[in-house]
């Protein structure tokens, strides 16, 4: 299979829904504890934007990262470990869910901080620009992100410099448990980028290839130092803000439309019409996730002796 | 006397704000329709309709509307969902809100309350677990109540919205769904301030606030089961606080000051309890101060576990430190 | 002399600007400490914007505010008083040049961070919706605040829920010695406002009928209703960010052209010709400074015996 | 050796800073092309090209950027222009910065500097006279440094820069401008960490920094000139502090400490210095705390004057004290 085209992408998509999957086991178990922010529904942006990006390109995500993670390559098992509390973890159980990075495949961190991760990502564009490397940066971040400071903040910031940096909204109507209609009084996200002087598109973010075409063009631009870009994905979550979360402020009917809309029941329907047996690459996708997580259950839990180091230089 | 846990406690509170006070809004990130992420402020928005809203994710919105709208003669009960999150928007409460009353020499107030909820939580990561009271408590112009109890929490959030400063209200979210309680509802407004002596002995006085109340109350149990009995001072308020109420307690044993907190040791409020009561000249001998270590928290619950104080690691200092 | 009309503003804009030449001269004898920032060639803001206000709407300025307090009929003396230190003071010296307030006068202060303001504002409409004063406000702030977090934050909040509250920038093109075109990609501030679905104009700010009948047209507007506006002045500054900023990043072209555009010399050139004695009006306005600033110079200082006063209630 | 004034000697080890270490770039509101509103950072821009810019006022930006940055390799310096303004962006410090070396398990590093200064000066207002350095003491994952003079403004500003953490620099403005010094420029970058013995006395040690050293030690030669010695500590790294030398220098003055600084006196660090020594059982007797009274600071230079230290009021309290 190759990087790219349908059926890789459905193979990426079904491993990152995959992983979110067992990890709704893992919780049910007790294995996994705490706050978990899925990203079911919405694996078309990840697996997209992260095959149009070069190796030495910086990923900043939010605590909804995994997927994010997961397209860039991170391995499943030291990710499964991290989540885990697992001496293995990507950060030695440090990170967990919502706060990890692993940096060796670009990705420089999920943020917990709505909107904290962005000026980051316009850092590194900024150290690009000085370090010779040719990288370019991108930020991931939530629709309700764009009503936090920091982001328009880093934004200008990034526009006034012309710096290469692509800012990637993906918009699922949601922020928690509120609809972000009630919380904007103009609902073109894409407004915001435009008046500040970046290009600006708003796209179907459940179609990866398009993520993907839209998201190289732009990255490209960058490179050529037509400076930041701002793509809006649109799409949805299938679950809960987190595991637990029983989205009683959504109705079935819209749970129904999104289900129709999600990028993997969408590609499955186009594949199966060319003839490819869609079932088998979930079957993939779930044994290879599956032997990572029952790898990273069997890691060794993190040290409690070693919880006070690397504070410092 | 109804029977309720912590997070209905502090929903009762508002209730009973929001009919008494025509003037207190209430608003946060999805307090209104979802009734909060820990369901404190469940109802209210049903019973108490555009005063009780929900805003987007502007921290800095939320504090300085409620700034300026607390000049305007409202009473704003504010959330920040995490401590944490109290940082994007420090300058509201700080360079604003604490400078307001006196700046303008009483001429303007800013009678606001912000809750927020703190601490480490299993898995918990690292920007989801401080302890920020002590930020606040170098504040002049800041009120600051860490409560542990649904009867404190009750009564400090009803005493914190009536107070006519900016009051700054710390629960800790593992206390929400905590055991339910009889909690006096209704009854007079009490000032703001004070402390409770949660049990007595000789051995050590022992100041705690917040979470860490039942490990304390946990380890003094323990303590006393060993035959060594201590005095447990819970000093929910922490601006003002009650020096003189630990001074005495001090001074009736033995001149022995232990204090308790979730937050890191270094610069920690506790430090400044240890040294008013040495100011003071009541210590005797060297404090103990109980507190995170000073590094910051991971998420794996078993490498949290070895920084933050537990009932085991409580009694084991305090043993230590009354039999020294 | 009526309150409004092109007299009544020249001598409202002159005796802001005899109030900070005033103070340029108590700095150079060292009455006046500390850093003083003057709206010397911004007075048609104030002058026009406060007239289109009623007695109960709230207004928030910023550091460079004596101008928008004199406007708003703080008197001068207490005015004066406040930045000498005195017990007299609007503050009774708490505030200083650039933190004072005088809510008395609907002036419910200056604020010395940039942006810091302009939620209060925000926060202000919103108790009006509450109170039943029929009460708007009005925030203003610099080019610079722009790009402030706390500022996009506060405009958002007003739009999402259609709060009553007017967002004036005067636009001076700097930002204490910084240019804002260098600041940002797209010069049009208003777009911004505009992408949050704010209405939103820019308009000659040095001309204060102009100023007055956009800000009163907004008002009515938002108090109808219609939610926040946005106003753009064009204005500037013909002295340094601060007393003793020499201006080295101007031309001298530059500061000659501002010195055209400014509105007293505009206005009292129109003056002139339908035969008004614009020297008078000068002389007036010199007058009733220098006597309030001669009061303000005699009147006791602060007392330190009283510094520990109004922390708490 | 130049002769410098604190300025020029920030200039200088910036200066050096960007010539020796290729990946420093320097940045923040006005300190390029304007060289900084105090004029601490003149001519840079003109010598290292686009290494130095002006940014928008987007502290959140500017911090963020840094922290950035900083993770690529890079070794940012940006200036925060007022202490004040931290808090409109302190979650880029102390949520971000100070989480990445430790979460990571230093996969990621933040190598950045912050320079600011704080502190009152005639007439500045509230919002432009606060001394923060507590705030950053109290997170773990920070260094903080608060110099005093020409030599280790420079020295700290080379140390800070060459450090692998996040350090944040506190000068106070009314120093830059202050007596020329000859500055050792060059030489070995000094290890973080550690004070000066600026004099020796067996009466009490008093431990100070910043600003306010300059009064201490008005106050000290005062009090010698009435025959009583003091030894004075300053100590402007805050993080990494050297209790070790404070307790040394208490126990050699009969157990005597005092503690000076402008930030006010509640939750200051001077509170932390002194439960250490307590903690290290070489106090006795009551120590003392000086610092600015628990107040906002007003405008009016008679008010703020009453509130904050100056050698009158610290040679006044020393005076007592050694008597004592
Ligand atoms: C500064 C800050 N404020 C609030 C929160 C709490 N919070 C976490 S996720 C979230 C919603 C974010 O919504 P959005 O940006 O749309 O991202 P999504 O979760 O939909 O991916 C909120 C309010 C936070 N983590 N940080
Ligand atoms: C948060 C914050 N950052 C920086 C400053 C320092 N500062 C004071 S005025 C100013 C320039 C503001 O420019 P602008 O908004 O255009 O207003 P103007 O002074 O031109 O009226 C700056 C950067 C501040 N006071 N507050
Ligand atoms: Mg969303
Ligand atoms: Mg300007």
């Amino acid at each position: 299979m190759t990087r790219e085209g349908p059926e890789a992408d459905l193979l990426a998509m079904w491993r990152i829904r995959a992983f979110e999957e067992k990890l709704q086991e893992l919780h049910k178990a007790g294995d996994l504890l705490g706050s978990v922010h899925l990203c079911i529904g919405q694996e078309a942006g990840p697996v997209g934007a992260c095959t149009a990006l070069s190796e030495q390109d910086a990923l900043f995500a939010t605590y909804r990262g995994h997927g994010w993670a997961i397209a860039r390559g991170v391995p499943l098992r030291p990710l499964f470990a991290e989540l885990l509390g697992r001496a293995t973890g990507v950060n030695g159980g440090r990170g967990g869910s919502a706060y990890f990075s692993a940096a060796d495949h670009g990705f420089y961190g999920e943020n917990s901080i709505v909107g904290g991760g962005v000026p980051h990502a316009v850092g590194a564009a900024l150290a690009g620009r000085h370090d010779g490397s040719g990288r370019i940066a991108m930020a991931v971040f939530g629709d309700g992100a764009m009503n936090q400071g920091a982001v328009p903040e880093a934004m200008n910031f990034a526009a006034a410099f012309g710096l290469p940096v692509l800012f990637l909204c993906e918009n699922n109507r949601y922020s928690e448990l509120t609809p972000i209609r009630d919380m904007v009084r103009n609902e073109a996200l894409t407004d915001r980028a435009t008046a500040l002087g970046i290009s600006a598109t708003r796209i179907d973010g459940n179609d990866p290839e398009l993520v993907r075409s839209t998201v190289a063009r732009y990255a490209d631009a960058a490179r050529d130092g037509h400076g930041p870009a701002f793509v809006e994905l649109t799409t949805q979550r299938l679950v809960g803000h987190y595991i637990g979360d029983v989205q009683q402020y959504r109705t079935r009917a819209e749970l129904e439309e999104d289900g129709r809309a999600e990028p993997i029941a969408r590609a499955r329907a186009a594949l199966a019409e060319s003839g490819v047996d869609t079932d088998a690459v979930e079957r993939a996708a779930r044994e290879e996730v599956g032997a990572a997580a029952a790898a990273a259950l069997a890691d060794p839990p993190a040290d409690p002796t070693t919880a006070k180091e690397h504070l410092y230089a | 006397m109804p029977e309720l846990n912590y997070a209905g406690a502090v929903n009762a509170a508002l209730r009973r704000c929001l009919e008494e006070l025509p003037e207190t809004l209430l608003y946060g990130e999805d307090v209104a329709k979802p009734g909060g992420v820990h369901g404190v402020t469940r109802r209210l928005w049903k019973d108490f309709g555009d005063r009780v809203f929900d805003t987007p994710i502007s921290e800095s919105a939320i504090l300085g509307t409620a700034v300026g709208a607390a000049m305007m003669g409202r009473r704003p009960i504010v959330e920040i969902m995490w401590a944490d999150f109290f940082l994007v928007a420090l300058d509201q409460l700080v360079n604003q809100a604490a400078n307001i009353r006196y700046v303008s020499q009483g001429r303007l107030t800013a009678p606001l309350t912000v809750r927020t909820q703190q601490g480490n939580s299993p898995a918990a990561c690292a920007q989801h677990s401080q302890n920020l009271e002590a930020m606040f408590t170098h504040v002049p112009g800041l009120r600051v109540v860490v409560p542990s109890t649904p009867q404190n929490a009750y009564d400090s959030m009803v005493s914190a919205v009536y107070s006519d400063d900016p009051v700054v209200v710390f629960d800790n979210r593992t206390l929400y769904l905590g055991e339910k309680q009889q909690v006096e509802t209704g009854g007079a407004v009490k000032p703001i301030g004070g402390g409770t002596v949660r049990r007595t002995g000789a051995a050590a006085t022992v100041v705690t606030w917040g979470a860490m109340t039942h490990r304390v109350l946990a380890a003094a149990d323990r303590l006393a089961e060993e035959g060594t009995e201590v005095t447990v001072l819970e000093t929910p308020w922490l601006n003002p606080f009650d020096h003189e109420a630990v001074h005495r307690s001090v001074a009736a044993t033995g001149g022995r000051l232990a204090v308790v907190h979730e937050a890191n040791v270094t610069g920690g409020f506790g430090g400044e309890v240890v040294v008013r009561a040495l100011e003071a000249g009541v210590l005797s001998g060297r404090p103990l101060r109980i507190g995170a270590a000073d590094t910051r928290i991971p998420a794996a619950p078993r490498l949290a576990g070895a920084l933050i104080p537990d009932t085991e690691q409580i009694l084991t200092e305090l043993r230590k430190f009354t039999r020294a």
